[in-house]
């Protein structure tokens, strides 16, 4: 009965984001191979020349949101393959905590990375 | 083809002091024994008889009350073949002929009671509705994956119907005419929508075959929600009483946990687009929600 | 109910060979995702190095680039980002409504499609490596 | 033991709407049911539900309609009952929700039916029982209304008075499925009995695997007397091998019929020069086996209905089903080759004696639905009478169980008033074979008690018999009784009956009867054990196939759907009478009573039934 499902968190936004996430993905990913396997040779790759792309503000940001977005749709990914599979209770709540912190982590290191090259925000 | 005589053979008797009904059994036993030992030469001739007068099913046998049964195990039959006889015809023939404790459910015979929907030869099907002449051989007979096996052929459906009556699985409006002979007008295109959603015979077919549904226990899976887009789209029942529908739809083992794998789709045996109700029902959420964010 | 045999979860794996088209498209699309989000972490983790200074990355960065494993693992996540990405692209028209009864020749043709954009593209990634 | 104020026997439409309605009066009430509600056969029904809704019809056309499609055998008080209550309760169904198919305007359709004066049939595409199930059910739920579902009922506890009408029906005793439990459901108000049709007494049957008469035969042993039980329908165009009904709209649309010699034998042999294939199913259905039994049968067996002249185009426009059911359950495709077809059992007219109340001649018990007989459908059903019979009497029986104030009925039930006995010529022994001896082989009544008490006592010989089935290791089997029978039975009391064949009948169904003292179950589990419960359908089954024979061999004239080689003719003068069977404990016993033809504003004069 319908009693059984108190849980009214809605999904749906998690899911449309999931999605409009992933039509932003489709654009950026396939720029970033291109830009750094094919226009520039993977054995190229050197601090200089990441660094002369980040110093720019377009590149820049769109790399933190590039960052933002993959690890947002990548762990919110990885926690609804989870749900999918009947996580429930306190462990679900467990796997939530733990993914929240390491999106955090991943999103600050790469922040501070973006800011090593970029040595500090270009403005 | 060993497990289906349990009783052990008895010894010939003198048959004038039995009465006829041993008689007969005895008579059948004994043409039961020749059958298979005739099957065994025709295996063993290679199986160059597809096209020959008997259907070799292999059948899922569990009972946890009976001891050889506990561990479930396969049984095979050779089932003589009739034009048009369905996978069901044939168990209810090895079942009136061969071991009467062969144990599956069905009723209708003509895929509208939805109790017989069996694993057969690697997907979700009704027996009643799956032609012997479209299988390969062996045939190969389950009960539905992802359900608890009562006995043989027979799952626990209770979670199923739990489900089914999850999302306020009846009509409901705030607009009835006054009448008691006024009828409440529904035009023809809404009608043709829900149409196909309305088909829906509770065989659970949809629900087995779905991959989340095996592994979250609490996502509603295809019936239900199919159950809940019939009324949702009604538009008889108003725009308060979607709101309704969709909130229940929405909570986080509804719609969201649907990831379009297309298997309920195409083994529902009335061919109702379960996907194609899902997703659209996904967009109505989010349209709803949108007017709200 | 108690005396009920349940047939448990191996069972369901093991009917991989039963799986119809959406099924395999959702394993698939699972499995690549799973690998992405650990390049991301590791990917993430390779930059960092340009923390500790522009020759410790540049250092790092080419050792890795040279290796050969570490090319054909490219080659492997490339195939694996198409994959998602073109499987994506089906999942959101799937979404959208679009194209529902052609969604397994779609899948088939993202599967296509992947390998021959990866193997388009084995000498530009393999360039240049030191053997 | 369970206690409720109703107890329904059976979910089909019938049983979930005399549960709804018992509801609505504030009872009580539960459902015990063999299946679950949705699996049974009301879902089958494709037809539709007659019901006078338009301003230019009227109840009075379709209570006329029904009583001349009765063959004048139907009582009119209960004819008139349900054309009368079936707009409001066909309007009840569409307010619950129910997915008719719709006019331009919005309003439900309606379309012409066989033996209508107007196109008065209410449908919901070809689907009109399953969406009216799934419909009622959905209310079910709405209202929580408990279901015992897989629980199959064995037997009624009825008090033993000596006369059937001092009786009094205490409860039910069922065997829960899953468990193999026997409980006992005490029922406060009464019970109703919804238990749909036999048509498993015969082999070919347009019915479910389920459909075994069980609450007629459980009726019939409590001592209500079984009314016209000699009526059976017969359709003419069912699937050979699995006896799914292909709908009369082939015809209607231009299918022809065709012998093994390629003759279109309707008119080739005159069966029907104007009509043709048209002609009504039971005429149809005798030209079928004539030619079939004149050796001029396709297998020896069937003829074939071809559409394929229609064009391919018309057929997937208006015969696609038709097409589908043809594919799945015959493996024929009805585009490139001529179908299959013979007739087979459909509908039982008859069923256990009510009045308009749906109340039998046992206190406390009543009955709805196929099972029943308050006679609506006389000799002949028109189709489209059956789905209303089930919303219209299923809901008057709840009410009146539940305890509500209705008019007091005007049909009897039980023997009161001017019914008159009869006399039986068998050639055989009929009835229980050795009473009281073996314990497989019980009748229904028990020693008179006190409410529960009697209840427990129904329970305590229940379990006798299920144990000493159990207990047995050695005699036959019931799918071979069931097979003499039901062989038996298609043989001699088909479309064709014949004083010879109706009592060859008679013999084979004792000499099963003598078979089934021997019967044994071999599965021993307690677990879902179909072995056992099919053991006791065909106890069922045996005391069914009497009780049609017996009133097939009784009945001397041809009416309606029972045709009879010797009489040609329906024979008013002497027939104008309903045939009713009495267990009186094991030796069945034949009366009749008089068809009331005196509607309320007017009296139904039989005439010559032609179309
Ligand atoms: C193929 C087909 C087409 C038809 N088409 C039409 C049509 O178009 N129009 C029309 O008006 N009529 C039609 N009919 C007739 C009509 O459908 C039936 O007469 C009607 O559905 C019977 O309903 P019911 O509720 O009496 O019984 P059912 O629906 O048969 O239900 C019987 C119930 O009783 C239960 N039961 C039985 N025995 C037991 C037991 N021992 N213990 C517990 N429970 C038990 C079963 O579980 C089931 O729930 C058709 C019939 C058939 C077969
Ligand atoms: C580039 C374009 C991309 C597209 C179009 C895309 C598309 C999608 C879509 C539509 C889903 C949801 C599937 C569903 O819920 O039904 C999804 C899931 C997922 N994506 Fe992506 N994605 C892209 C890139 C990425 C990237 C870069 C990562 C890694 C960081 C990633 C990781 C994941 C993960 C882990 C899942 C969950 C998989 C699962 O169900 O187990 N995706 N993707
Ligand atoms: S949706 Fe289809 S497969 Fe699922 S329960 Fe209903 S009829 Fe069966
Ligand atoms: S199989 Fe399951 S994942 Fe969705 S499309 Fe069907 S419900
Ligand atoms: S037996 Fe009813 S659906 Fe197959």
């Amino acid at each position: 009965m319908a009693e059984r499902y108190t849980s009214f968190e809605p999904g749906g936004r998690r899911w449309l984001w999931q999605r409009l996430t992933a039509a932003f993905l489709v654009i950026v990913l396939a720029f970033h191979f291109f830009l750094l396997h094919f226009l520039n040779h993977a054995d190229e790759v050197t601090f200089a020349l990441s660094q002369a792309r980040m110093e720019q503000l377009t590149y820049f940001s769109l790399m933190i949101l590039f960052l933002i977005t993959a690890t947002f749709h990548g762990v919110n990914g990885v926690y609804n393959a989870l749900v999918n599979q009947g996580l429930s209770g306190s462990r679900k709540t467990a796997v939530k905590a733990i993914l929240g912190v390491a999106s955090l982590v991943l999103i600050v290191q790469g922040v501070r990375t973006a800011l090593a090259w970029a040595g500090g925000v270009p403005i | 083809m060993s497990t289906q005589v349990p009783e052990p053979v008895e010894e010939e008797s003198s048959a004038e002091s039995v009465s006829p009904g041993k008689q007969k059994r005895d008579q059948k036993k004994r043409e039961r024994a020749q059958r298979i030992q005739e099957q065994r030469e025709a295996e063993a001739a290679e199986r160059a008889r597809s096209d020959d007068d008997t259907y070799h099913l292999k059948v899922f046998r569990y009972d946890p009350e009976v001891p050889e049964k506990q561990e479930p195990r396969f049984d095979d039959f050779y089932v003589p073949y009739k034009q048009g006889m369905t996978v069901l015809d044939a168990l209810m023939w090895a079942r009136d002929h061969y071991d009467s404790s062969l144990t599956f459910r069905h009723s209708c015979r003509q895929a509208i009671c939805g109790s017989d929907a069996l694993f057969v030869n690697g997907s979700q099907r009704l027996g009643c509705k799956s032609q012997l002449s479209d299988l390969s051989e062996p045939v190969r007979i389950e009960p539905l994956p992802h359900a608890d096996v009562v006995k043989d052929l027979v799952v626990d459906m209770e979670h199923f119907y739990d489900q089914m009556e999850a999302v306020e699985p009846y009509f409901q409006t705030n607009s009835l005419p006054d009448g008691e002979l006024d009828e409440q007008r529904q035009t023809r295109e809404n009608r043709e929508k829900v149409k196909m959603s309305t088909r829906c015979i509770w065989c659970s077919a949809c629900m087995s075959s779905c991959n989340i549904a095996a592994g979250d226990n609490e996502y509603l899976g295809p019936a239900a929600i199919n159950k809940a887009y019939r009324f949702a789209m009604d538009e008889r029942e108003g725009e308060d009483m979607k709101q309704r529908r969709l909130e229940i739809l929405e909570q986080e083992h509804g719609v969201w946990r649907c990831q379009t794998q297309f298997s309920c789709t195409e083994v529902c045996p009335k061919d109702i687009p379960l996907t194609e109700h899902i997703q659209e029902l996904k967009r109505e959420a989010i349209k709803n929600n949108l007017k709200f964010w | 109910m108690s005396q009920s045999y349940n047939r448990g979860l191996i069972e369901d794996f093991s009917r991989w060979r039963e799986f119809s088209a959406g099924m395999w498209a959702w394993i698939f699309h699972k499995f690549t995702g799973w690998v992405l989000v650990g390049y991301l972490f590791t990917h993430i983790a390779v930059l960092s190095t340009a923390l500790s200074g522009a020759a410790a990355y540049t250092n790092t960065i080419q050792a890795l680039e040279s290796l050969l494993v570490v090319r054909i693992l490219e080659v492997g996540l490339l195939a694996v980002a198409v994959f998602h990405i073109l499987n994506g692209l089906r999942l959101l028209f799937v979404d959208l409504g679009v194209g529902l009864e052609a969604q397994d020749q779609s899948f088939y043709a993202s599967l296509i499609l992947t390998g021959v954009i990866v193997i388009a593209s084995v000498p530009t990634f393999l360039s240049g490596v030191s053997i | 033991m369970y206690e409720h104020d109703v107890i329904v026997v059976g979910a089909g439409g019938a049983g979930l709407r005399a549960a709804i309605a018992a509801h609505e009066e504030g009872a009580d009430v539960a459902i015990v049911s063999k299946l679950h509600p949705v699996r049974s056969h009301t879902g089958a029904a494709e037809g539709g539900i007659n019901a006078a809704l338009r301003e230019a019809d009227s109840w009075e056309d379709h209570a006329y309609d029904t009583m001349k499609g009765s063959d004048y055998l139907a009582d009119a008080p209960a004819a008139e009952t349900l054309c009368k209550d079936s707009p409001k309760e066909t309007i009840k169904l569409e307010h619950w929700g129910m997915a008719f198919s719709r006019d331009e305007d919005g309003r439900v359709s309606q379309r012409p039916f066989g033996g209508l004066s107007f196109p008065r049939t209410t449908y919901a595409g070809a689907e009109t029982g399953h969406q009216l199930l799934h419909t009622m059910y959905e209310q079910l739920v709405k209202r929580g209304i408990k279901v015992y579902d897989e629980w199959h009922v064995t037997r009624l506890a009825v008090s033993d008075e000596e006369r059937p009408e001092d009786r009094t029906c205490h409860g039910i005793v069922a065997y829960d499925v899953q468990t193999g439990n026997i409980e006992g459901f005490r029922a406060r108000n009464g019970v109703i009995l919804a238990t749909g049709g036999l048509g498993q007494v015969y082999d070919h049957t347009t019915n479910a695997v389920s459909n075994t008469g069980d609450g007629v035969a459980m009726a019939y042993r409590a001592g209500v007397p079984i009314e016209d039980m000699e009526f059976i329908q017969f359709h003419p165009t069912t699937l050979p091998s699995t006896g799914v009904l292909i709908s009369e709209g082939v015809r209607g649309e231009g299918g022809i019929l065709y012998n093994e010699d390629g003759e279109r034998f309707m008119f080739e042999y005159g069966y029907a020069n104007n009509a043709g294939e048209l002609a009504s199913r039971d005429v149809v259905s005798r030209a079928e086996l004539t030619e079939v039994n004149a050796g001029r049968g396709i297998e020896d067996e069937y003829v074939h209905l071809d559409m394929r002249h229609l064009g391919e185009e018309r057929i997937l426009d208006r015969l696609e089903n038709i097409l589908h059911l043809a594919e799945d359950f015959e493996g024929v495709d009805g585009l490139v080759e001529p179908m299959p077809v013979k007739p087979g059992q459909h509908y039982a007219m008859g069923g256990i004696e009510t009045d308009e109340n749906g109340e039998t001649c046992v206190t406390g018990l009543y009955a709805a639905g196929e099972c029943a007989c308050a006679s609506v459908h006389g000799g002949n059903r028109l189709g489209g009478n059956a789905l209303p019979e089930l919303i219209v009497f299923g809901k008057r029986a709840g009410h009146h169980a539940a305890g509500k104030d209705m008019e007091d009925a005007r049909i009897t039930t039980g023997k009161v008033g001017d019914y008159e006995e009869a006399e039986i010529d068998s050639p055989v022994q009929l009835g229980e074979v050795g009473l009281g001896e073996d314990v497989a082989a019980d009748g229904g009544a028990t020693a008179a008690a006190s409410g529960s008490e009697l209840v427990q006592q129904a329970v305590d010989e229940e379990r006798e018999t299920v144990e000493a089935l159990l207990e047995k290791d050695d005699g036959i089997q019931h799918a071979e009784i069931r097979e003499r029978v039901q062989k038996s039975m298609t043989r001699n009391v088909n479309v064709f009956r014949e004083e010879e064949g109706l009592k060859q009948a008679l013999g084979d169904i004792r000499e099963a009867r003598e078979l089934y003292l021997d019967v044994f179950v071999a599965d021993k589990s307690r677990t879902f054990n179909t072995d056992l419960l099919q053991t006791l359908e065909t106890r069922n089954i045996l005391d069914i196939a009497e009780a049609i024979t017996l009133g097939a061999l009784a009945r001397n004239e041809f009416r309606g759907a029972h045709w009879r080689k010797e009489y040609q003719e329906r024979r008013d003068e002497e027939w104008l009478k309903h045939t009713l069977l009495s267990w009186n404990d094991g030796n069945p016993e034949l009366w009749y009573k008089p068809v009331i033809l005196e509607g309320e504003n007017k009296t139904y004069e039989p005439k010559v039934r032609s179309y």
